[in-house]
């Protein structure tokens, strides 16, 4: 009754699918009610590119968690792919389509480990990725000796703008939320993911190559997670070996903002974004409203809880 | 005869702790319903397990069409044309019913799953079995029967040369039954070789052809179908059970259970009954009939919208199980994995669970009291375990359910709701069953016993009420119960009948 | 706009935005201070936010100062390469940038009002050589590897501690400036190395942890040169377990890049680099460093 | 048959039930074996006293993976604590036990908290958990300011040895450890976390109390994070409001290594207090055998993994 208005087709709306997409809109006409700055075209795109990153992570980490898995791993493996990137562009002299494409692969290879440990170590995905973590994290110091690595210029552009406005990061992030639309909704490796998350034995006893699928879903998550690193790095014209520290804990958050469950077989790349959004729209709000350093992950924390609040009260009163 | 399609030989297989299989012959022709048959625990599953991928031998040869094979993986099994429904359902919850249907094999288009397809497809294979389901609808909507059927559409959906089926009909009512005995038997024309698991007797003659006999992880015997239950009884249990049923009928007391227009729009109507100590009252009615909703209700586990629920002539809180449980109601649910067990705890753990809280002083558990009273309710049962320390998962479907009812049987309740208590319970131990029944009605407390298998209704019940479409339809006493007076009420148009 | 204002006299509507690296340290924590204090003196709006030092992040909150339309942003760089970017975007919006501790490399800082790391790490070296005697082996509590304070104190550490051929670095382990991290790295490297006569810790945090660590042979058997200047770090110079500290002034510093801030903001000149001086403190002069904050 | 030796009694043993005990002895083998200096009596103690405050975390966190739960407060809960107690010992000027009984409140307060969101709320423990996190350091920061309270004396004792040798932390973990192998394996407590843990509906369905059960179980994650927070402050002598930062995943990783899966119903005290020394005599080793900061994050993944990775092979070896 309450969301008639938002209802599209019957039986479904986008609202009541899509978790706390209503949690964003109070946000947004929240912080607009409260700061002139914010609903501007330019902050707007600020905080698409600011998102960029956090939801890039998060569309890898969507696939595992709807899998029943997690990956505390993305954020040194996009740091890591970053500095590979810099350091073969760099360093070695190798054209860039050439170093992206290696740094796409280095992501990939981590995330292939960390399904090969999991499927054929029986190791549980914490342990997995949190090696793995460790992993990237140390060898990004070692190639890159703890210093940030400068990007050529080619590369770099990658975090400008096309034109004076269109900023490349979100142009990349919506891209890589649509893929993981499709991958999870047409492919037979996301339905897969689905069945795997919500009952592996059934999975397996279905004909599903649990192990083969497994593996498939850590190597998306690495690959995202090296786009992601990438993305960052071009923003920042340097690879950082410390970039994305903890950037695990935010995409994680954000998929699970966005309605999935830690337990699998649930999930959708519209509510990871919407996740993210959320997240990135509250650090830009919390900037633009000047609240002080010291309270700011106060209200952060609140805001997250209140937000979720919101979808799950709304669920309850629709029932 | 026809050549043999599956032949099986000195197949051995042991778990920690358990012999589950200790040298098993059987095979199997085309065209042929192959009955397995043997107590809980005797290894009929683990058999079967093995033939479709889901285990290895670890001794034995399997052939199949008279050549050598080894099963691996699910998959192996779908080439060799071997499909599968098994016991515990393989399912995914969160999935519709289309993609559970065609669960690792959705229909694609350039490489892309092709929904329109898939709900297509869904649908054929819904009205094949003829259950009423929407192929969009999320699994975990549907009631366990139907889901039974979904399982049953998807096997179906494989055009296997063989089809296993564990223990299908132990969640069906008469109807359904019949309606898969119809498919079982076009099947069969069609020169599908079938293998049939049940505890239900009577079953055997109407369907099958040959009977192999399982007893302790070894084949006994191979009998033509045809051989009386008394004989076939006595071969899986080593001695014979003279009376299936023996209720015996105690005083009736004062009402333990009142309940008055128990209503939740949309499911169940008015609902008003009441159930006297010294009694055994049966709810029959058809799947979906709304048996499980209203006792759901009663105990507490789901909300009603109207109406009230005395024990003893106190009036129960709503949507309150601990209240419900103070008060002196239990419940063993329909679904054991997903309501009746922690699967991951051993037998001894269930066993206590309900009686914890009575076990507990100053915050401390009992442990030692606890022990000693599973141990006993195992051995009562006849639980087949290698030791209280097992897990429950790796029980066998029979007595995974006999460690649901034991853990109600220790809270000694006085109004015991039974959903469903015998499901894919041996003969032996159902007469077990019923024993324990009787004592509990004579020590002066109620049952109250939703059965979807009617001999059984018919055979332990003092008075039978019928519920159908969320309403109760009427109330039989023992005396007026009959397949026929029961089923025309559960189908009947609110008919009245006296 | 709801958020608290400290206008008072002549600023009027000047809004300037400092973003801290971290404040994750008492050290930045002074730095904010001092900011805050002047920008109260001067009667201009300051909005301080913390990076938490993640470059990204910092990037963000300087795209943030430009939606906001502040009339100087101030910097403290996470990293100084990584600064670019966000020192580039506010220059296209022809807003002054004052980078504050840290240079900002790749782009150009309207002023940078700093205190030398590498300087400071050199400083250290000489304080430890000089407390030693010019003899003996030396630990090195290193901080989070990567960053860029870590290195410069690092680098410069190593280039003075050359000085003295008698003084044997004999171990240099991370201990991510952190005070548990700093005691549980000593108390490892006392059990390889019991012979340990000095420490020189890239913080005072770490520095504190590694006295807790020593025990009674802080500032006697072994001598350890913390850096920052932090209040807890010139107490332990006062009991003596700290036997100099390397401060660099952090509550001058904030102070420093607001006023020139304030002047960059009102259209006024401002020189390119502002040098806050590097001063050791030790157990004679502390008194001045305690006066001061 | 290879752990034969080690076989105490019929049908299990020590090994064989206690996940990565083996992972642990191996390690001491081997760093026994590199280092002369790890073996001896005052750095096994060394080791037991930087192992406590993960440890008591870690079996706070035990309590919450066992029925399926998680808690990423359990770091910021601790420093808040922490705070709490030198600002009330301090600037108030409560007397010392006092002022320790009130950290204490308030973990409790913050578990409750995380309970009420959860239960009531119906927020994933994720969710709820991360918004808490953000909340207590927020909170720790603003009373303290940011900077370092000293701890008076009375309380820093806490820290120090009784004798000359044997540290308070130790003794306080130990407790700690015994406690909770005491409230999981005899009270109805404990009980119902493994129940609500291994099936949250067929526990409720049996009269458990989930929603009380799930407050207690959090609330004593608070508690035991508040006397972890205690025993760091007192370590220190000072209480800092960044302390613990990101100990939440080595307590996690911690209740993971010792054999708890995070989908609930499994784990041990015991385990845990393993996994809790694994991650200290590694980082005790690595310092020992004075491996350079870069590559430090490499050796501490790679070894986790191992460690866990021993386990399984073993466990599939007994098959
Ligand atoms: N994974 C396992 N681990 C340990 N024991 C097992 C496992 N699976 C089965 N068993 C044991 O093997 C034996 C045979 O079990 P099985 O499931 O084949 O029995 P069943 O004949 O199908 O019984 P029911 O009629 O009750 O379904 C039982 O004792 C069971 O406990
Ligand atoms: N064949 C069906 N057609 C339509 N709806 C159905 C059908 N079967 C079940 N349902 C609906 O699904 C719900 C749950 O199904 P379930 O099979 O558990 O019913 P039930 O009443 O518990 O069955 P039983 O009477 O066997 O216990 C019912 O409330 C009913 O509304
Ligand atoms: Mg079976
Ligand atoms: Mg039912």
């Amino acid at each position: 009754m309450t969301t008639g208005v938002l209802r599209l087709r019957k039986g479904g709306s986008v609202l009541s699918e899509n978790g706390s997409l209503i949690g964003l809109i109070v946000l947004v006409v929240a912080l607009t009610l409260l700061s002139g700055d914010f609903l501007t075209v330019t902050n707007l795109l600020n905080v698409g590119v600011q998102a960029a990153v956090t939801a890039i992570l998060a569309f890898g980490q969507t696939y595992v968690i709807i899998s029943a898995g997690i990956d505390l791993s993305v954020g040194a493996v996009a740091a890591l792919s970053a500095v590979v990137l810099a350091w073969t562009a760099t360093s070695n002299g190798m054209p860039w389509p050439l170093a992206t494409g290696f740094a796409l692969l280095v992501g990939i290879a981590c995330g292939l480990v960390n399904g090969a440990l999991i499927t054929y170590g029986k190791l549980p995905p914490f342990i997995a990725t949190l090696a793995m973590q460790g992993v990237a994290r140390g060898l990004g110091l070692v190639i890159s000796q703890g210093s940030p690595i400068a990007l050529p210029d080619s590369v770099s552009h990658l975090g400008d703008t096309i034109g004076s406005y269109l900023p490349v990061p979100v142009i990349v992030m919506l891209v890589m939320g649509v893929i993981t639309a499709v991958v999870l909704n047409r492919t037979y490796a996301g339905r897969a993911m689905y069945a795997i998350g919500g009952n592996e034995e059934a999975a397996r006893l279905s004909g599903i190559k649990v192990t083969r699928q497994k593996l498939i879903t850590y190597a998306l998550a690495g690959g995202f997670a090296a786009v992601a690193g990438i993305v960052l790095a071009s923003r920042l014209a340097s690879a950082q070996p410390q970039a994305a520290l903890g950037y695990e804990l935010d995409a994680i958050a954000a998929v699970v903002i966005g309605g999935a469950s830690l337990s699998g077989g649930k999930g959708k790349a519209l509510g990871t974004f919407v996740g993210a959004l959320i997240l990135a729209v509250l650090r830009n709000g919390l900037n633009l409203l000047s609240v002080s350093a010291f309270w700011q992950q106060v209200v952060i924390g609140v805001v997250i809880a209140l937000a979720v609040l919101l979808d799950t009260l709304r669920r309850r009163q629709a029932r | 005869m026809t050549e043999e399609i599956l032949r099986v030989r000195g197949l051995r297989k042991r778990f920690p702790g358990v012999v589950a299989l200790d040298g098993v012959d059987f095979d199997l022709r085309p065209g042929e319903v192959h009955v397995l048959l043997g107590e809980n625990g005797a290894g009929k599953s683990t058999l079967i397990k093995m033939l479709s991928g889901a285990y290895h031998p670890d001794e034995g040869t399997i052939f199949v069409d008279g050549r050598e094979t080894t099963i691996r993986t699910a998959e192996d099994a779908q080439r060799l044309g071997i499909a599968t429904i098994y016991q515990e359902f393989n399912l995914v919850p969160q999935l519709t019913v289309a993609e559970n249907l065609m669960l690792g094999r959705p229909p694609r288009r350039f490489g892309f799953v092709d929904k329109k397809a898939m709900y297509a497809r869904a649908q054929e294979m819904l009205d094949r079995v003829g259950v009423d389901a929407d192929p969009r609808a999320p699994l975990e909507s549907l009631g366990i029967a139907r889901m039974q059927m979904v399982e049953i559409a998807k096997a179906l959906g494989l055009d296997a040369r063989v089809l296993i089926m564990d223990e299908p009909t132990a969640v069906l009512t008469t109807s359904e039954v019949e309606r898969l005995f119809t498919i079982v038997r076009q099947l069969k024309e069609q020169g599908v070789a079938i293998v049939f698991i049940t505890h239900h007797l009577e079953e055997i003659a109407q369907i099958g052809d040959r009977v192999t006999v399982l007893r302790d992880g070894a084949s006994v015997a191979e009998v033509p179908a045809d051989t009386p239950e008394d004989e076939l009884v006595r071969l899986m249990v080593g001695r014979s059970i003279d009376q299936q049923y023996p209720r015996e009928r105690s005083t009736q007391g004062a009402p333990l259970l009142e309940v008055r227009g128990l209503t939740r729009t949309g499911v169940f109507e008015d609902v008003s009954f009441e159930v006297r100590a010294g009694e055994v009252v049966g709810l029959a009615g058809l799947v979906g009939a709304g048996r499980t909703e209203v006792v759901r209700a009663i105990f507490g586990a789901d909300h009603y919208d109207s109406g009230e629920v005395l024990v003893d002539g106190r009036r129960l809180p709503r949507g309150n199980v601990t209240a419900a449980m103070e008060a002196g109601l239990g419940l063993v649910p329909e679904d054991r994995k997903g309501q009746g067990l922690v699967l991951g705890a051993d037998i001894r753990e269930n066993l206590g669970l309900v009686t914890m809280r009575h076990a507990t002083h100053a915050g401390f558990v009992d442990r030692a009291g606890q022990t000693k009273a599973a141990a006993r309710v195992a051995e009562q049962l006849g639980v087949r375990m290698s030791g209280l320390t097992q897990e429950v998962r790796t029980l066998s479907g029979g007595n995974q359910q006999k460690i649901v009812i034991g853990k109600w049987l220790l809270a000694e309740a006085k109004v015991l709701i039974l959903d469903e208590p015998t499901r894919g319970i041996d003969v032996g131990a159902k007469v077990e069953i019923y024993q324990l029944i009787n004592s509990l009605t004579a020590a002066g407390h109620a049952v109250l016993m939703i059965s979807s298998d009617l001999p059984e209704v018919l055979g332990m019940s003092d008075r039978v009420l019928v519920m159908a479409r969320g309403r109760l339809a009427g109330e039989l006493s023992a005396a007026e119960a009959t397949q026929d007076s029961v089923m025309a009420l559960a189908v009947g148009e609110l008919e009245e009948t006296a | 706009n709801k958020s608290s204002s400290s206008a008072g006299g002549g600023g009027g509507d000047i809004k300037i935005g400092l973003s801290v690296s971290t404040l994750n340290n008492p050290y930045f924590v002074q730095l904010r201070q001092g900011a805050e204090a002047e920008a109260k003196k001067e009667g201009v709006k300051i909005t301080v936010t913390d990076a938490q030092n993640d470059a990204s992040q910092q990037v963000n909150q300087v795209q943030n100062f430009v939606s906001q339309s502040m009339k100087a942003i101030i910097i403290n760089p996470v990293d100084s390469s990584a600064a670019a970017p966000a020192v580039k975007a506010a220059d296209r919006s022809k807003i002054p940038v004052i980078a504050a501790d840290r240079g900002v490399t790749g782009a150009d800082a309207a002023q940078t009002v700093a205190s030398d790391n590498v300087a400071g790490g050199k400083l250290a070296a000489q304080e430890l050589g000089k407390a030693l005697g010019g003899k003996g082996k030396v630990a090195v509590l290193q901080g989070t590897a990567g960053t860029s304070a870590a290195r410069d104190r690092q680098q410069g550490f190593a280039e003075g501690i050359k000085a003295f051929p008698g003084i044997q670095v004999v171990a240099q382990q991370p201990a991510d400036f952190d005070r548990t991290k700093g005691l549980d790295v000593m108390t490892n490297l006392l059990q390889a190395h019991s012979d340990i006569t000095g420490v020189f810790a890239a913080n005072d945090e770490m520095a504190l942890g590694a006295i807790k660590a020593l025990g009674g042979k802080a500032g006697k058997q072994v001598k350890v040169v913390g850096f920052d200047g932090t209040p807890d770090g010139l107490k332990a110079i006062q009991a003596g377990t700290l036997s100099a500290d390397v401060a660099q002034q952090p509550v001058l510093l904030g102070q420093l890049a607001v006023q020139s801030a304030v002047k960059a903001a009102k259209g006024g000149k401002i020189e390119a680099t502002v040098a806050v001086p590097v001063k050791v403190a030790t157990k004679d002069n502390v008194a001045q460093f305690t006066n001061g904050a």
